[in-house]
């Protein structure tokens, strides 16, 4: 009996004892008892009880079970004859493939011989299986019926389930995050022993370009990463910035202060299309409109090498993108900050200009500050827009004219680009996404906490 | 599943990628229900993929930019990947491009080398003019837009025309003997001021970006040289102009070939991999479909190889890589 | 103090000429303040139009394709095929092998001359076996059709295309009919190696496929971590780590969210690469913090007079919850999470590196097959070397914007519609 | 017992209620965190009776009120100390089952707060969850009931499917008071009912209070002090946490026995 | 004259009043979109009086209050029809400017708003802006006059640098009113200036009131009837967005004319 059948069977079981409790509960309010719980909610609880406990172990004896079913074949002489390399596992997974009738011929001839085995073993620990699970299930379901009763709180128990469930997927959260953590350390440490972090986070040389192979030409390549966080910084938080705070602050000063309601119920969500514009259309239009343009601006200023990968296009598109984010943040911001400071001003012979630069902005700026912060960890962050516009030379510059790249590109550039696999080349991948993780952590943590804090403050 | 055994996985080269997509097209487009997807991995990650095993979800094919590697044999060797077939599919021409119109530029591989590299023959790099290389050159100044480290493209141009340039000189091939470091390092490190710009993988903006810039070389496949002829040129290289017949008869020095390697496991269970092999030889024939999108085709012993390989599923070995 | 004199001097002050002319100087503050505001607001109104407008007027011609008639007759051509054999499920299999290419070169060659043979390429097989699919019995005579040209004459046509190109047009307005009609393949095809054949059908469904899984996966994790933080969470250090990493990962960058999937889903767990599955679980770990604190949003919206009118008459805290908080709070739930769908189906960056930037040129048939999404398409397309491609990429960029506009007017509908003023 | 706690009972309104009281709270300290809201509070509420809490904003009135039905705890930093019993039960003890605490101590608040359904479905809903029908024609008995006794029936018979949000403030209070009837309480616990209505709806709550009292023992908070004297039977005056003075209320207002509650009801503070 | 707009006016207490009124307002009707707020009323503020504005609440009070310093221009629906003057001066005419109504007509809130600033700064603000100081001792000078008008100064004249936030309720309150009283204003309104206030620092604001009479013309929002008897001359009593009665305080307590007023004084409502 495979594991998928002692499923259903015990679904459909404890179904049937859930109703059975139902009908029992509904005949007893019938006979004039004042319930404690609903009858559904019985049910309920004698199916959770009944079906979730076998179903939790069925999950775990799953792993459990491929791991004797395997050891079982492996111990067959056919089992033992193979050698102990990467080619054991695949022959192993094609064979148990072959003997649950998943594919109908195998890729691995030795997997051939291997079927037999693999279904003997399946069907032996599937039985064991699909009986502890049957206990399991007929306990929960015995214990959990001779507990519904007039006065027995079944709304209680089924309420701790669904808390249970509340609580597990609260936690996904934090395994999203560890599983960030642990899958960047690993390859960071990996790559540690190959490049001196010193030298990785310090160095002011990124030139990965000699080491793309071992046969390659030369060996000893540059992984001085402030070259790749200048560029990001130099786009997301300061070309951008330079473009997107005053755009998106005066914004929402206008509409938040003197926009009749009607203009700003249309304006805001007009804005707000520019952060739902998707980011490979940014790109796109950085590439073969923004670009060109700047380029053609700088010769027209007599600028010789301007490079048509110029810093200053993907900063500004990148700016243009963050707009609604400042608007929307610095809004929030001045929301925050009560009516009664707005009417106070007014009320001592203020213009509302006078209003809002003396006595709300002051007010509002560290949420403002905050929100900016936000912005730019988003800023740099951002991917595609830089991967189409930005150029790839590691240059450590200020002329917004000249190219410049990012960690994202070179993310981008290390883990699909022509490359052997585990040299420092690719693991540096992952060492710049842990290194731009915490640097968005701290942003995003800091400027989260100013937020709060100063939106506490006027709670 | 029925289904799974006809679909089929490529992965590799970027190079290999437009050559591969358009053969898997048209095979296809003629063989109802079979898909085939091909991923541009890179050479590199490619061969490692492609041998991690044998099996219905592992890759049937990977496109590479270069010959295999006998560390990579010998990685799909212990994965159980034994039967390995090497497909020569074609040449491909690295091309230096200058915009249409411009004077064409002769360039001779140890020119390029003089001028492009970090430290020529060891001394400083001082050139900022073609002049300063040769009074024979224009005086203009040097501005290359070349492939990223990260392209195969960039392996090629090192490969095939700076160390070639740099081995014209005795004294570095002596070094080569000597100390393969110091070697390695004269003969392969390129400059990084603005005379040397990295392009994006997109060649298709290069070969705007030259275009639009008179003086301006850029570095790219053949391929893309004869899409564009309208407004690009080819650079002449040690006095042969890239043709799609210098660089079929290898007179072109900067060509290079292009492979794609298939699991022979496969093809037992997988009847639909064998079918695509033939097509793929059905596209690599002189004329075929692979020419018209910039593929050069081997010359006629080479190609006659190939083919066999296609047809009798000849097996590499070990002593293939001697 | 208080004199009646000194009040009369008070207000003359007001009057006095200096103050008129400060309190002027101030109002021409005030304009110029308001106009600093108004011009932010236009200049972002703007780069949006500038955007919508340069998108539009670029990606327009891809949805149509050049045309131009041909007559080919059947019956004295080599194509050798029973119309009865079309019935079947392995038409195009049959035709494929019918040497319909050699065909349209041949009736082209007759009709244009021998420059003709240049004017068809594969679009006009692919079309041909449509045409053939439906009416077999155009085998059996001599047809009059309209075939699409190669990518080169069809730039040309529409204005911006090669010299040799433009001969080719100019050559089939002059000895035959040329015309632009709408291209119905770029609404049912997939990817292809040539511009006049792309469609974004297969990548179309990869999203689909894609952002199902992630719905179903971030809606319902959402909703209720979102429900257990703002209802039931005790304040304790584990809530706030709860709390802190939900408030980072909404705004990780979504490479990170790359780096993950390929270290768990592929590396890890072995999951096949190229899958919507894959895509989808990534971008379900990436929406699901959105979805987390738009309902904790909308949650906390719901006044807490509803909860103790509840709680007054009996209710247990699960039941206020589910039966009052919830359903009230969702129509703010549904608004942050088609935002959060909206942003994940325009998201490209992650699914680089998990292996969606692969040619498929069929569409996917599953959540386990092998797919690239509609944002993937677009980047791989601004990739590609014909310049044919550069329309399409518009062209596909307009829809995926029809998509995220519709999602967003959605949004907007729901937010105003059901807006509660409590 | 120290000087701010003491409290004045009137040993002479003792014999006017007869049995024992409906609920007793003794010595009741209410903390929220740190802060202590209500210091040793100790009162009787009978079966028959309308008991008003007055006192200044912020002495504790709806803190007290809300620790009789442990509505308390659903603040999280709310801490109850001190015994108080229903019919003689502890409503803290284990076998004493919230949820079904507060079905028969019911609760009105300061705002009225009808569900966003309809009216039907309001009051339907305490019936439904505490499964006290078993079918519609049940279900539509207690609803005319509910609606009947709060004396809103003929006012909204023909339109049980408007929402009940539609209603006029003073239509939502007693939609309140219905549906704290409908789940057939004992108690029933009103905080300022009347504070945001107009003199009008007051005026029809005041009444409704009226018939309602022996039905159900009430508790009643107001700020204002002339309601209190109209609708109490006894009166309980709170300052800073403490009980100050509590009994009869024609006594308290005339003749109240504390300085405190003097002042406060001359209008000293407030 | 319909009914409900029938104002009682003392004649007998015009004599008391020396001189024309500060403020009038004729016939004001105020409108927040199509709701009428304010319904024709008419009153006149004298220089050396306090006037006290009371009635339930949402009667109109403070619409009233705002509409004259053209406070309400700031709310987009709102729209007053009818005459109000300051000194005789229309304050809706084109020559009157609102920046400097509303410096010369100050006014206070219900719950203090200091600026998020240093308490120096604070006062210094409407001064600064209106430009009436040239140098920084004037302005110094400015404050301690404010402040010590306001009975402030004592208290945080070591502590000027400090937020205006920090200081307690009352204090801030006061520090409103100072901020009101360093434009120099010849009018002020409070709206419930005590109402958020606990009685020890309302004592105290009531006690400024008193000082401040006779240097400014004051208004004064209150819902405590005990204070309007406490502070002020004249006392107007509005209901639902009408002036029902205005006239000396003390007689509108201890004899109203209307049977509303009689009604809202003895606490039938509110
Ligand atoms: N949730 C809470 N957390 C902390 N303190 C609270 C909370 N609720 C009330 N308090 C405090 O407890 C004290 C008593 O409050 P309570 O609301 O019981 O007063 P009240 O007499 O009902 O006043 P009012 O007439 O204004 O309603 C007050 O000081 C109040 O600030
Ligand atoms: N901004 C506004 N928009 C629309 N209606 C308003 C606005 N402000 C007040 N109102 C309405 O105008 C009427 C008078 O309100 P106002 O605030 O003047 O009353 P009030 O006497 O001051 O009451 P309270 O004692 O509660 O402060 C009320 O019905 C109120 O709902
Ligand atoms: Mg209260
Ligand atoms: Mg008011």
């Amino acid at each position: 009996m495979s594991l998928m059948l002692a499923t259903i069977i015990i679904l459909i079981a404890v179904g049937f004892a859930a109703s059975f409790a139902r009908s029992r509960v509904k005949g007893l309010r019938a006979g004039g008892a004042r319930l404690n719980s609903l009858p559904n909610y019985h049910a309920a609880y004698v199916f959770l009880w009944g079906a979730v406990p076998a179903l939790i172990f069925l999950l775990v004896w799953a792993p459990l079970q491929a791991m004797f079913v395997e050891q079982a074949v492996l111990a067959t002489p056919e089992g033992m004859a193979l050698p102990d390399t990467g080619f054991r596992p695949a022959v192993l997974a094609e064979a148990k493939a072959l003997a649950t009738g998943e594919i109908s011929s195998a890729f691995n001839s030795d997997a051939r011989a291997l079927a037999p085995y693999f279904e003997a073993a399946i069907g032996r620990y599937s039985m064991i299986g699909a009986f502890i699970a049957f206990v399991v299930a007929g306990l929960g379901t015995f214990f959990s019926m001779r507990r519904v009763g007039v006065n027995f709180r079944a709304r209680n128990g089924v309420e701790r389930w669904v808390m249970g469930l509340l609580v597990i997927a609260s936690m996904v959260a934090i395994f999203t995050t560890l599983g960030i953590v642990l899958s960047l350390l690993f390859e960071t440490i990996r790559f540690f022993n190959l490049v001196n972090p010193i030298e990785f986070l310090f160095g002011l040389d990124w030139s990965p370009q000699l080491a793309i192979r071992a046969d390659q030409a030369g060996s000893s390549g540059a992984f001085g990463s402030i070259p790749l966080f200048w560029g990001t910084v130099f786009i997301g938080a300061i070309i951008a910035m330079i473009v997107a705070i005053p755009l998106g602050l005066m914004s929402a000063i206008f509409l938040t202060q003197y926009a009749p309601a009607r203009l700003r119920s249309w304006l805001k969500p007009i804005l707000e299309i520019l952060a739902g514009v998707p980011t490979v259309v940014y790109g796109y239009f950085a590439a073969l409109t923004v670009a060109p343009a700047v380029r053609d601006f700088a010769l027209a200023m007599g600028l010789s090498n301007a490079s048509s990968e110029s810093a200053l296009a993907a900063g500004v598109v990148m700016g243009i993108m963050i707009i609604p984010f400042v608007s929307s943040m610095a809004d929030d911001s001045i929301a925050a900050v009560p009516a009664a400071m707005n009417d106070g001003s007014l009320a001592l012979g203020a213009t509302q200009s006078e209003t809002i630069k003396r006595v709300i902005f002051p007010a509002a700026l560290p949420g403002i500050v905050g929100g900016i912060l936000l912005a730019v960890s988003r800023a740099i962050g951002e991917t595609m827009i830089v991967v189409m516009a930005a150029g790839l030379a590691a240059n450590l510059t200020a002329n917004p004219f000249d190219s410049v790249t990012t960690v994202t590109v070179q993310i981008v550039q290390l883990l699909t680009g022509d490359q052997e696999f585990d040299s420092a080349k690719t693991l540096a991948a992952f060492a710049l996404g842990l290194v731009l993780f915490f640097i968005t952590l701290v942003l995003n943590l800091y400027a989260l906490r100013v937020v709060r804090k100063y939106r506490e403050a006027y709670e | 599943s029925t289904d799974s055994v006809s679909q089929l996985s490529v992965v590799g080269s970027s190079t290999v990628y437009p050559f591969t997509t358009a053969v898997a097209e048209q095979f296809e487009n003629a063989n109802e229900g079979v898909r085939v997807k091909v991923e541009s991995t890179g050479t590199g990650s490619g061969m490692k993929l492609f041998c991690e095993g044998l099996g219905i979800d592992e890759h049937d094919a990977v496109n590479a930019s270069r010959k295999m590697k006998i560390s990579e044999f010998e990685d799909c060797q212990s994965n159980g990947v034994t039967d390995i077939v090497e497909l020569t599919i074609g040449i491909d021409g690295l091309t230096l491009i200058q915009a249409q119109g411009e004077e064409q530029l002769n360039l001779t591989s140890q020119q390029v080398y003089e001028a492009l590299a970090a430290n020529p023959y060891g001394g400083e790099q001082t050139a900022q003019n073609w002049s300063d290389i040769s009074p024979d050159l224009p005086n203009a100044p040097i501005r290359v837009l070349g492939p990223p480290p990260t392209s195969g493209t960039r392996d090629s141009f090192v490969e095939l025309i700076m160390e070639v340039g740099c081995n014209a000189n005795p004294a570095m091939a002596e070094l080569e003997e000597s100390n393969e470091d110091e070697y390695k390092t004269v003969c392969t490190k390129i400059r990084e001021d603005e005379a040397f710009t990295e392009a994006g993988e997109n060649d298709n903006l290069l070969v705007q970006k030259v275009s639009a810039e008179p003086g301006r070389i850029g570095i790219l496949g053949y391929s893309f040289v004869e899409e564009n002829l309208d407004k690009i040129q080819p650079v002449g290289l040690d006095g042969v102009v890239p043709t799609a017949e210098t660089i079929g008869n290898l007179e072109y020095p900067a060509a290079r070939l292009l492979y794609v390697y298939i699991k022979g496991q496969h093809v037992e269970n997988k009847p639909a991999l064998g079918q695509f092999v033939a097509a793929y030889k059905q596209a690599w024939q002189p004329g075929g479909m692979l020419g018209t999108r910039g593929l050069v085709a081997l010359p006629e012993a080479q190609r006659a190889e190939a083919d066999a390989a296609a047809d009798g599923m000849t097996t590499l070995t070990a002593a293939s890589f001697e | 103090m208080n004199s009646p004199t000194e009040k009369l001097g008070a207000a003359e002050r007001w009057t006095s000429e200096a103050m008129q002319r400060r309190v002027k100087q101030r109002y021409a503050a005030e304009r110029r303040f308001k106009m600093f505001g108004m011009a932010a607001v236009g200049l972002s109104v703007a780069f949006l139009a500038f955007l919508l407008v340069n998108m539009a007027t670029n990606g327009f011609s891809g949805f149509f394709r050049t045309e131009a008639s041909v007559t080919v007759n059947f019956p004295a051509s080599d194509v050798m095929v029973d119309p009865a054999s079309l019935e079947g499920d392995d038409a195009r299999s049959i035709l494929s092998g019918a040497g319909l290419r050699g065909a349209i070169r041949e009736a082209a060659v007759d009709t244009y001359g021998e420059a003709g043979e240049e004017l068809f390429g594969g679009s006009a097989v692919n079309a041909l076996t449509d045409m053939l699919v439906d009416d077999p019995d155009m085998l059996m005579r001599e047809v009059d059709i309209m075939l699409p040209v190669t990518s080169e004459v069809d730039l040309a046509h529409k204005g911006d295309g090669s010299a040799a190109g433009e001969a080719l047009a100019a050559l089939a307005a002059e000895r035959g009919t040329i015309d632009t009609k709408f291209n119905w393949t770029f609404l049912t095809a997939s990817d292809a190696t040539n511009p006049g054949e792309v469609g974004i059908w297969g990548a179309l469904v990869g999203s689909f496929l894609t952002i199902i899984v992630t719905m179903l996966l971030a809606f319902p994790i959402g909703v209720l971590s979102a429900v257990y933080l703002e209802e039931f969470a005790p304040k304790n250090k584990w809530t706030d780590m709860v709390e802190v990493s939900i408030n980072n990962l909404a705004a990780v960058p979504s490479i990170i969210f790359g780096l993950l999937g390929l270290a768990v889903f592929l590396n890890f767990m072995h999951l096949p690469r190229s899958a919507p599955l894959v895509g989808g679980l990534t971008l379900a770990l990436m929406t699901m913090p959105v979805i987390v604190i738009a309902g904790r949003n909308a949650i906390k919206a719901v006044p807490p007079s509803i909860r103790d009118a509840a709680l007054g008459v009996g209710a247990s805290k699960m039941q206020v919850v589910f039966h009052h908080v919830l359903p009230l709070a969702l129509p703010g739930i549904l608004t942050g999470t088609i935002i959060g769908m909206a942003r994940a189906l325009g998201e490209t960056a992650p699914l680089l590196l998990i292996g969606m930037r692969a040619f498929v040129s069929s569409p996917p048939t599953g959540i386990m097959s092998d797919a690239t999404v509609l944002p993937m398409q677009i980047f791989l397309w601004s990739d590609e070397v014909d310049r044919g491609f550069v329309e399409k990429t518009s062209a596909a960029i307009i829809v995926l914007l029809l998509f995220m506009l519709a999602m967003n007017a959605l949004a907007i509908y729901l937010r105003n519609r059901f807006e509660q003023r409590w | 017992m120290n000087d701010t706690n003491t409290t004045t009972q009137d040993a002479s309104t003792a014999p006017a209620t007869n049995g024992p009281p409906k609920m007793r709270a003794e010595n009741v300290d209410v903390f929220y965190g740190d802060k202590q809201a209500i210091k040793g509070v100790s009162i009787d509420i009978f079966d028959d009776k309308v008991t008003a809490f007055i006192g200044p904003s912020g002495c504790g009135k709806s803190t007290f009120l809300r620790t009789l039905n442990r509505m308390n705890d659903t603040i999280p930093s709310a801490r109850v100390t001190g015994h108080i019993e229903l019919d003689g039960e502890d409503i803290h003890a284990a076998a004493m089952d919230v949820v079904q605490l507060r079905a028969r101590v019911g609760m009105v608040f300061q705002k009225p707060n009808p569900f966003p359904k309809s009216i039907y479905e309001n009051i339907a809903y305490g019936p439904r969850i505490h499964g006290l029908t078993t079918n519609k024609a049940e279900m539509d008995e207690v609803v005319e009931q509910s609606l009947r006794r709060a004396g809103l029936w003929d006012e909204v018979k023909d339109r049980l499917e408007e929402s009940g949000t539609a209603l006029s403030g003073g239509q939502q209070q007693r939609l309140c008071i219905a549906r704290a009837i409908a789940v057939d309480p004992e108690v029933i616990l009103m905080d300022e009912p009347c504070s945001a209505l107009d003199p009008i709806a007051t005026a029809k709550i005041e009444e409704l209070i009226h018939e309602l009292r022996g039905k159900y023992a009430i508790a009643i908070v107001t700020h204002n002090m002339q309601q209190a004297a109209r609708v109490s039977q006894r009166t309980a005056f709170f300052h800073l946490g403490t009980l100050v003075e509590y009994g009869e209320t024609g006594r308290i207002f005339t003749n109240p026995a504390k300085q405190r509650t003097q002042d406060y009801i001359t209008g000293r503070y407030g």
